[in-house]
Formats: C-alpha cells, structure tokens, sequence
C-alpha cells in the first residue's frame, strides 16, 4: 500500500544533504513554516534557497539565513532592512533576483521537464546584461533555464496517503509547481483526507509529484 | 497654489478610464486603490500575481481569511464568478498577452516609455522586481500612477530613465498628481492638467519636453 | 455586463478569415464537434489546423480536409487510410507532425507567452533534421517555437457567463490549453451554468482565456 | 516447435517486474493489457497522456462513459484516489520524468536501446508519433513490448535501426515473444527465455548478437 505520510518532522526532513537546492513554497500565504523549522534543526548547510521574497529579518527563512546555512538565494524581493540583504552586503550571501513570472516559469519549466526557454521579460534589463538574447517573432527575449531542485517544501490544506493534495485559496499560489520541480518534495498538510476524499477533477497536485507528507494540523506549530 | 490630486485621487481619475469587460492587474501602492472606484454595475475584473482572476472589494478586518489574499498579501474578497490558479498559471495571464492593461507605481517613465520601478540603483539593497518586469512587458496596455515630482521635487518624467529599467517602451500613458500624459512618438504628450495649473508650469516640473494636447 | 454568450452557430464563428490558423481541441472526448460543423459552414479558406490527430476520413475535420480548405495540418498521428494522407499523397496538403507532448507544451507556450524552449524531445530524430539542437544540462534539446492562434475551437461541459468553464473527465485534454493560446477563443459548452456556480478553486479554464460561448444541449448537434 | 508468449502473456510477464509504487505509462497496444495482470493488492498508479492519473479496470460495455477514456480512446475507469489534469500538465509528468515506468510497443529495438516505433519509413502515411517520443526520453525507464520477429519473420532486435528512431539509448528491457533482453552496454543481454527455447535458436531469430545472461 502507498502511504507517503511520515508520522515526525525529523523523519519528513531526513536526508537533505549539505549543498541542496531547496524550493521554498508560499506566497502570504502556503508557507511550509513547520517544514521550514524542521530544515533548520535539520542541519543542512550550503543551501541554495529559492523563494519568492526574501524581504524579512524574522521568520525561518531569516534564521536559516542568520544561522550562516544559506550560500545562495533566488527570489524576486528582497528589502534593505532583511537579514537577506544585511549578508549580501557583508558578502556572505549571493542573491540572484528573478522576476516572478520567469522564476515560476522556470520552476514550472523544471518540473515538466523543458530545459530552457525564450521569454521577453526582463530581456532589455540590466538582468539580461552577460546573458544569451535573441529577437524571436520580433520580441527581444532572453533566454533563461529551468529550476530544478533537489528538496521542495510544500504546503497543502488537504492530502491524502498518495499525496494528492489541495492548497486553500490563494495558498496555492508557488504550491503545485515547486511540487513538480523538486526530486523530494515534502509536503506539510492542515487535513490529512482519505484516498478518494478529493474528487479527481479537484486535485491541484498530483500525488506523482509528492514524497512524504507530514499532517500539522492547523494552529499546530510543531 | 495648485491643488494637486492625491494619492486615492489619482487612483479614482484611474478607473474612470477603464471600461467594463476589461481584466486588469494593478500593482502595489497606489494602483491597488484603483479597483475601489470601479462602480460595482461596471464589470471589470482584477487580476493578482498570486493566482487571483476576479479581486472583490477589500474585507471588514474581521471577515479577513489569512488563506485569501493579494500580491500585496493583504487581504481580499473573491467576486462572484472568480477563478484561482496557481503561480505559473497566474504568470502565463500575465506574460501571455490575456491582460488588457496593467496599472503599475513608478519611480520613473521616460518619453520613451521606458519604466523603472524596481530599484534606485544597482547596488541598492531593496530589489522589489516582483512581477513589474513580466506584468510591463506582457500586459496589453501599460499605464503608470505616480507622484509627477519625487520628495525632493526632482522630476520623474525624463528624457531618459536612469534608475534601473523594468522594461523599454511599454508605458501608454501616465497618470500623475498634476496631469494626464500619453507616450506618444513625439513624446510625453498632456492630455489634462488638474485645474489651475498652466502648461508652463507643468513642464516646469518635468524632465522632459512636453507635447501640448 | 460580462456575457460572453452568443446566441447561434452563426454568430459563434463569425469573423473567421481566409488563412486562419485555427487549434482544435479534444483526444477522443473533448471535440468541439459543433463549432466544427460551423467552421465548415462559416467559409473560411486556406486554414492551418492544429490538432492532436488527422486520422479519419470521416468528420467535420475530414470535411474541411476533403473540401479543400486547409493548406496545412499540424498533429502527431496521422493514418495511412485517412483525408489527410490521401490529400497529401496528391500535394494539396502540408502536414506537420509533432510530438504530442511538444505540441501540448507549444500551446501552452503560446498561451503563457513563452517564445520559443528547449525539449529533449525528438532532438535526436528525424523530426530535428535542420533545426537547431542544442545541448543543455548534459541532454541534447530542440528549439521548438510556441504555437499561438488566430482561433481555438474549445469544448465544454459548464460555462458562465465570464467564460469560466469546467470540463468532464478527459473531456479536460487540449481544452485548457488551447483556449489560452486562441487570439479569439470559441466555446461549445453542454450546460449553462450561473455565475458563481463554479467554485473559484474548481475552476478549469478561466474566463480571461475565453471570447465567446455557445450553448450545444447534449446530443443537440447544431 | 517452441510455444512463445502470447500478448498477454508478454503483458503478463512485465506486470510481474513492476513494483508497488511506481508510476507507469502504458503505450497503446500490448503494452495496454498490462494493467490487468497487476494484483489488485499492489498499488501501481497508470498515467495516460490525456491526462489520467490513476486508471482503473476497464468498464463492462454498458457503463463505458464517454468522457473518460485513455490514450488509446477506449472506456476506462478510474481509481480511488485518481486524478484527471489537462493535456499539457499530463506531459509535464511525462516529460519531466515523474513516469518510473514507460511499457511502449516498437517496431525495432537496437543494442544501443534505440527505439523505432512510429513509422516504418519516412515517406509512409501512417505516422503514429502520438506520445512515444516524450514518453521515451521523458520516463526512467522504457520497457519495451513487442514480437521477436515480423509476422514476415524479419528479426526486430538490430544493431542498429533502419526504421525512423522514437528516441536514442532509452530503452532498457525488451519483452517479446521468446525472451526478456536487456540493454547493456555490451548489448542484448539474454535475462530468461521461454521454456525449450535454446540461446542459439533466439541468436538466429535476432538480428543483433545476444550475450549471455
């Protein structure tokens, strides 16, 4: 019998290497904050972050920043007045800004298995400066890769034991796609359903994309 | 002294260009007030990068659903009849031309209608790209709202940007405390001027040569 | 008042013009088999047909074929006892086969605003032969270009009055997508649903991709 | 006179390799039946390029329900737990490799696991791509399912394909009639035969050199 979920924290996270990729879902809202706790006690080092926005100076984001563990994050926002910002400056962060759509596109990209692709936004910016362009049905475009990433964080409202998960209003948001672009996409659940529970045409991620589950119920930080 | 149009103003004389049928993304800042004064027999419908097709009207604090909100992430409501994708979905709307136009804040617009909006500088530690560079080029109509004059009174309406570029040649028109402008070839050209302030004035206040009407 | 509603064939297909490149969805289910009959009557000449096969002799896409309107088919499956062979045995018509997997993901493309990517796909077959290869992440990839569309021909099962649609089961296929990348997007559907019917987070192809609407009851063929 | 496997039983005989867990794509044709002959204790999830994860057993004839169908077009059901998603989406699994699995049927295999299975020649009007190039360069593993010989008695493991190829060095097992083969990079290596076939009897039905076991 299929069952992806995992009954603690540390056997969801286990297994995340020194040096991974890992795809840090949410927007506002569908933040894997309990997943996010547990790489932090988890260990890991050297990590590569990708995630929307790193514009805080608190949160698990921020403390896996402070603790030293990040080497490099991907993300379309940063502020001044982040921890993200205070070690680029102090040059002990790289940080790579990717518009948003390119950064879900690419993402998106990674997990459907398309290696690079032309897109127009960004193309005549600073960001395309070094970089591979080409004018293509008459729009200048630039040429930008795929994300792929060795661990996804995900964040669902309901999951059943084949992974199959809904996300609430606009907690999908980065959700379904990190799922499909991280080799272990671990998954943190409000509602664990049974299988059959989410009916076929209403399941936002496929269970094919999803490894281990772990049940946090609402409220319920740990 | 000239009465200028304030923040909600500029938002207000916003939506009273946008007809009904239109799908429209409003940036942060000052477009997000643009949706308020659509009149609700009016259909128009909101878009937000985050996956939201159909922004209702802003909830009664304690109606707030922390699981529903804009790409400011502020709370929403959802009209009748919206639609939620995900994030690549809700970019392919944006990057795939289904936008009829896009009002985006500005630090500054150049005749060219190039935008910046995302940085003062390239060494400036707040980088806010969010979805700007994808909404400018991928929208069917970009429109800027700003302040015609920063703080400190210089002008953000130039011959040439030069703060970093969002995109190059995408803003139709800009909507400002003191006028109404459209990019046309020849340049900024004013189509209004709040009441009481005079031609001279105006292009007093701005970087580059201004076109009459 | 949003309403996207056309009250007959006729006006579903207006303005359809001579040269048009026109995408056509459905894999079995799916088949927007009225809008086809109406694209026969409507008149239009010298089309480009995207769809998934060409395999038949008989349909309304056989008879578009046999009526000599179409300059060219793009598909990934095409018969030896079908129109489309036979039309092109005698030079009347150009057919361009793809993968289905690239042609799903060119649409896509279309719709999403992406240019032109790189697939693994095919890279490595005759279908590559001439074009431009690439090797990316260690995998040998073929430029291929976003399909957009002057018109989609869409089935549905639900629609309100913004164009919002759901479709049954694997009646889901191309539809999706192929609205998205239609410049005007037409759409039979079974049932006329109220506006809010369809619950936001169910919604399969959202009114922003669609332009028009018409009401076929099933089993009511015109 | 040897008995070989019949389809089914070739069907069959995969369905005894594939362990509970895996996603599996099976391409039209033999590859179909292998569903039926997984236990219904062991969960193996079947994808279908039109975008069905979770196939169930076939309908009895009269609740067959048009609008759920596989890639081959004929009436399927779905499991508990099942989930439908659009074209695109369908081959974003296919092609991202999500698949553990791919069953595809060949015309010819070759012994460096190139695969032909969409034409017989350039210039022949049927042309059968349908899914098999994503599916091939996209899934783990390409099992393939087919005869050992035409019905002409032709042999269709090769050194090297003369047909049009699916994909270059994907496939990593051959299942047909006589044998289970598997591509290594000394070339077919012979892993079971049929019961009183001997080795130099499947060497003289095969195009390529076999290696032993």
């Amino acid at each position: 019998m299929i069952d992806k979920f995992v009954p603690s924290l540390t056997e969801a996270m286990a297994g995340i290497a020194d040096g991974a990729t890992v795809l840090i879902a949410g927007f506002g809202a569908g933040i894997p904050d309990t997943l996010l706790r547990g790489l932090l006690a988890q260990g890991a080092r050297d990590l590569t972050l990708v995630v929307n926005a790193a514009a805080s100076e608190e949160g698990p984001v921020a403390e896996l920043l402070a603790a030293g563990r990040v080497r490099k994050v991907m993300c379309s926002f940063v502020r001044a007045a982040s921890t993200a910002s205070r070690l680029q400056r102090e040059g002990r962060l790289e940080i790579e800004m990717v518009p948003q759509g390119t950064l879900a596109e690419r993402i998106r990209a990674g997990g459907a298995g398309i290696q690079a692709f032309y897109t127009p936004t960004a193309a005549d910016t600073v960001l395309a400066e070094g970089r591979e362009t080409r004018v293509i049905g008459g729009k200048l475009c630039l040429l930008e890769h795929a994300i792929t990433a060795d661990v996804a964080l995900v964040d669902a409202w309901e999951a059943d034991r084949w992974g199959n998960l809904t996300h609430r209003a606009t907690a999908r948001n980065f959700n379904p796609i990190m799922a499909m672009a991280g080799r272990l996409t671990i998954v943190q659940t409000r509602h664990v359903v049974a299988l059959g529970t989410i009916p076929p045409q209403h399941v936002q991620t496929a269970g094919v994309f999803v490894d281990r589950v772990l049940h946090v119920p609402e409220g319920d930080a740990a | 002294m000239i009465q200028g149009r304030d923040r909600l103003a500029i938002a207000r004389r916003i939506a009273e260009d946008i007809p009904e049928g239109w799908f429209v993304n409003l940036g942060i800042g000052m477009p997000t007030a643009v949706s308020d004064y659509i009149p609700p027999e009016r259909e128009v419908i909101f878009h937000a990068e985050n996956g939201v097709i159909g922004i209702g009207p802003a909830p009664a604090p304690e109606e707030a659903d922390p699981y529903l909100v804009n790409a400011g992430v502020q709370p929403i409501t959802l009209l009748t009849g919206a639609a939620l994708v995900h994030h690549a979905d809700s970019f392919a709307i944006a990057r795939g031309g289904h936008l009829d136009l896009c009002v985006l804040g500005a630090f500054q617009v150049d005749e060219a209608g190039d935008l910046a909006n995302w940085a003062h500088g390239l060494t400036e530690p707040t980088r806010q790209i969010g979805g700007a560079m994808d909404l400018a080029v991928g929208a069917q109509r970009v429109w800027v709202a700003m302040e015609h004059c920063t703080k400190a009174g210089e002008p953000r309406l130039l011959p040439r940007c030069t703060y970093p570029l969002t995109a190059r040649g995408v803003v139709q028109r800009v909507y400002t405390d003191l006028a109404v402008l459209e990019v046309t070839a020849a340049g900024f050209a004013v189509r209004e001027m709040v009441p009481g302030l005079d031609f001279a004035t105006l292009q007093s206040r701005t970087g580059a040569t201004l076109q009459r009407g």
